[in-house]
């Protein structure tokens, strides 16, 4: 097996699309966010409860790629009570290590290994949106309210 | 044959050969279509139209002699039916704005099928959608072939037009559309075949398919980018409205209006993609050379072979009928993403398709989200899908 | 100049060198063009869209650079504000059909010039002729320069939108784009500006200029055939409905209803002109690495050079103003029918073209049925033009 | 000069596009036939007065090139006094003249000299619709009619 895709789907991103602990829905959601890839027909829906601008219950539920399950994932536990003020940095951060034409290292980025787990997209620019997708998606959504 | 195609004689940037699953998208160019596309460009450019002096008088005589070609390829009856266009969308898009739009009152019905690409869905979802009528989607059996009992009681009801594919680009079901156009025609109903899938892999015959309508796209016959071609029946060309209006397809120009130049130029506007078409020339002339009839057993035996390899891995759905099929099979491999699949496979220079495949209609029926396809042209070999099924067993242990 | 042009290192097949005289019906194209096509074609060649293998992604990739080039080109704001087409005249039908008829009530007006190319002139024709509302054909001054008083009055009476050339592709008058803008703006009429004969002659500044739609051809700028840019204003482009629906430019397809993706690719259906495209990006990275003002002071001298070798003649009629004109000039030879003069200056290997050039409403305010044209590209030289007064005094002789 | 366009605008043709003997128009005419070429601009109107399937009179006036201005006349002087029915003889042979596919050579399809005047469109393919342009619009006109 070659060491790029070894990479990319880094043992970190096959065990996050497989995990389901944020798997679900919430009936009294403040944001019902719809992530949805026309390219590609992934589809993702995001269930947050926002109090006091903190992020007190996430769930989501959809279909997707590995990479876009497993970022989906990563975004609900790095979001979860956390005050979205706080999660601003963590979103720019994970921007910016799947961004190919950035300047910064992964490593420089960040030392969060959830995150870094998605570096590897450099490489596979046509798979960034996978990576990308909730994350797009809920700062649009939070973004116009 | 990959000989013809100077693709195949380079690796991909990873060092591996290329095999090339998708040939439904877009077909690679052989080195004849290649080189008649530089050497118009390199050695007698111009535009076509009214230039009394070479290179322009060469080049329009080039392209109304592709327009001929087009026309025997076809067996249509005149060059005249012949509209260049700038691919299968452009063209459908041409018909249902400028042919049926203004047939149509609320209430009417315009008929398509669960199988069809966007772009012979959206164009006619949005007339309806406008005028006020209904666009009613002829359904598929189990199998996915398209119930013409069903077809038939819609077609009976009093529908506008019939808009339908002759092959799949999902599945690969090769409608009988020999048999559906004279069902829609007992009931006066006119039909325009989407022969996107078609063109490359078996003879197309509008005399004996008797339709009124067939578009296709240059890419996708080994042809260049840009350029499609609209057939029609002279009396339904001549009757329909221009789409575009510009230079070149006009009689006289008046203040309050403007009279347009006889079929198929009225249907002209604008500089044509003369390198484009060209282009497509050489590409049907290749084609012939090769025989369609040749191709077409060529690509039934890879498919079939392909079918049954699929078929023997217990991890793969196949979606489909395994009767009457162009060179597409779309399948799943369980636990396995397609776009994750294809996203492996690549780095093993193996290139398939996934997603909704532009038939999000035909997702819906099929239940799911997305699938893996994979396409052949003349050039693929039985090599090629072996590679596939290797690709597939490691992808499948890989995800686990 | 001309040893970047493949075709003049050729003879005619008369065995004359080849004095290419144009350039407004189309450039001939730069090796580094055609070697751009070629290549993708052989070595990388695939659709675009979706795929997440190489070469789509690669493909996809330079279609979208491509975008960005155009964008920088001409000083638009953002890539969103681009919109590839098939040509100019498909981009302006698209901005006539979507985005200005369907603000038309009947006795509205819509706003034209005198010297609009076909192109620029039926599509807004044949809007106001189906709505009911009035075409409004700006006068020239006698000297064939826009009169702006007279344009400055329609637009005071309440246009719903101006269509202007910033070249006249007859008589070479350069519209002050920049002044006319502002004063169409004044009474809230957008305006499309075309482009297709400025691209390739002198710096085109969208944010500058302020025009709201601005429409050009490749293959006028030294690109492919088959390929064209549509320029909006991002609200305008948001705000218009698609042209054409198909594959690519959609959200989620519902039996009745659909949505689509956000601009530019809600107005591209179907797959795309890639290698035109492609071809288009080699064809502007080469003219800004001439530099557009180098080609302009050149192309500058030439005109006014040919313009005195004209004038000396006392055989030659010109037509136009001999100020602020771009490289094109439309003349008549005493006795000599353009037609006749365009076949006896081919067997020179001198390219004229002869005709109404597509400019019907301008020819009947100039009172003439045909004129002879001549337009120059970056690959002439004055002695094409020497070739040219000489060929056109024993054309004098011959036909007296 | 070169010995192809010599060819193409030979005496004949110099000379019949400055003849004015047919120049004019009809008030009696029985036809009045458009011929128009919107590639060029070019154009001719043709009035003829047709008796007893004989043409007794014909003028034509309008705007072209040498060829098809010289075509024009000679049309003029093939049909006048000629029944429609003897006339299509001569039609069929000028469009073989002309023919640059035809099989014959044009000194084998007639020995009138007028007629053989346009045999150098052969040459210029491109022009040929400016050879034919009153002749097809004729024939257009008397079938149609
Ligand atoms: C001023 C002008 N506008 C529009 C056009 C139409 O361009 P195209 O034929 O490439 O669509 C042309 C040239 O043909 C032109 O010169
Ligand atoms: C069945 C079918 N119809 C229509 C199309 C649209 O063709 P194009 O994108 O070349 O316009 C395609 C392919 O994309 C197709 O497979």
């Amino acid at each position: 097996m070659n060491e790029r895709i070894k990479a990319l789907y880094k043992t970190h991103i096959i065990e996050k699309a497989k995990d389901e602990t944020h798997t679900g829905q919430l009936t009294d959601a403040t944001h019902v966010i719809e992530a949805y890839n026309p390219l590609c027909g992934d589809q993702f829906t995001l269930y947050l409860k926002v109090e006091d601008d903190v992020v007190k219950e996430l769930k989501f539920n959809g279909y997707g790629c590995s990479i876009s399950k497993a970022s989906t994932a990563v975004l609900a536990e790095s979001i979860l009570g956390k005050s979205l003020t706080d999660f601003g940095k963590v979103w720019s951060d994970f921007m910016e290590i799947v961004n190919e034409n950035a300047k910064a290292s992964p490593e420089q980025i960040s030392n969060n290994e959830y995150l870094l787990a998605f570096a590897a997209a450099r490489e596979f620019p046509e798979r960034k949106t996978c990576a990308t997708l909730s994350w797009e998606a809920l700062a649009k959504a939070l973004i116009t309210h | 044959m990959t000989n013809h195609f100077p693709i195949f004689s380079k690796h991909t940037p990873l060092g591996q050969p290329l095999i090339y699953l998708d040939s439904a998208a877009s077909t690679q160019k052989p080195q004849v279509v290649i080189d008649t596309i530089t050497d118009f460009y390199t050695n007698e450019y111009a535009s076509t139209g009214r230039g009394s002096y070479w290179p322009a008088n060469a080049a329009s005589a080039k392209y109304e002699q592709v327009r001929h070609q087009v026309a025997s390829f076809l067996n249509a009856k005149s060059d005249r039916e012949i509209v260049f266009t700038s691919g299968t969308t452009d063209a459908i898009n041409k018909v249902a704005r400028s042919f049926v739009y203004p047939t149509l009152s609320p209430g009417d019905c315009v008929v398509t099928t669960t199988m069809e690409h966007h772009s012979n869905y959206l164009p006619w979802q949005q007339i309806c959608k406008e005028k006020k009528c209904e666009l009613v989607v002829a359904p598929l059996n189990q199998n996915g072939i398209l119930n013409t009992l069903a077809l038939e009681a819609q077609l009976a009801k009093g529908a506008k037009f019939l808009a339908l594919t002759a092959v799949s680009n999902v599945l690969g079901t090769q409608n009988d559309v020999t048999a559906i156009v004279s069902l829609a025609h007992q009931y006066d109903v006119p039909v325009l075949v989407d022969a996107a899938q078609a063109v490359a892999h078996y003879t197309i015959d509008v005399q004996a398919w008797d339709c009124d309508f067939l578009v296709f796209s240059g890419h996708k016959c080994y042809g260049s980018t840009g350029v499609g071609v609209l057939y029609g029946k002279t009396d339904y060309l001549a009757e329909m409205q221009p789409a575009n209006y510009g230079g070149g397809m006009v009689q006289k120009v008046n203040t309050i209006d403007s009279s347009f130049r006889p079929i198929p130029h009225k249907h002209e506007a604008g500089t044509p993609n003369v390198a484009g078409v060209i282009g497509l020339g050489a590409a049907l002339e290749f084609l012939q050379k090769k025989g369609l009839e040749n191709v077409y057993e060529h690509e039934q035996a890879l498919t079939v072979y392909a079918l049954n390899q699929l078929a023997a891995m217990d991890s793969v759905t196949i979606y489909g009928s395994v009767e009457q099929r162009g060179p597409v099979i779309s399948f799943n491999l369980d636990g396995v993403h397609p776009h994750d699949l294809s996203t492996f496979l690549n780095e093993q220079g193996i290139c398939i398709r996934a997603g909704h495949h532009c038939a999000q209609p035909l997702m819906q029926w099929l239940d799911v989200a997305a699938t893996a396809r994979v396409s052949f042209g003349m050039y693929n070999t039985k090599v090629d899908i072996d590679q596939l099924v290797a690709g597939l067993k490691s992808a499948y242990q890989f995800f686990r």
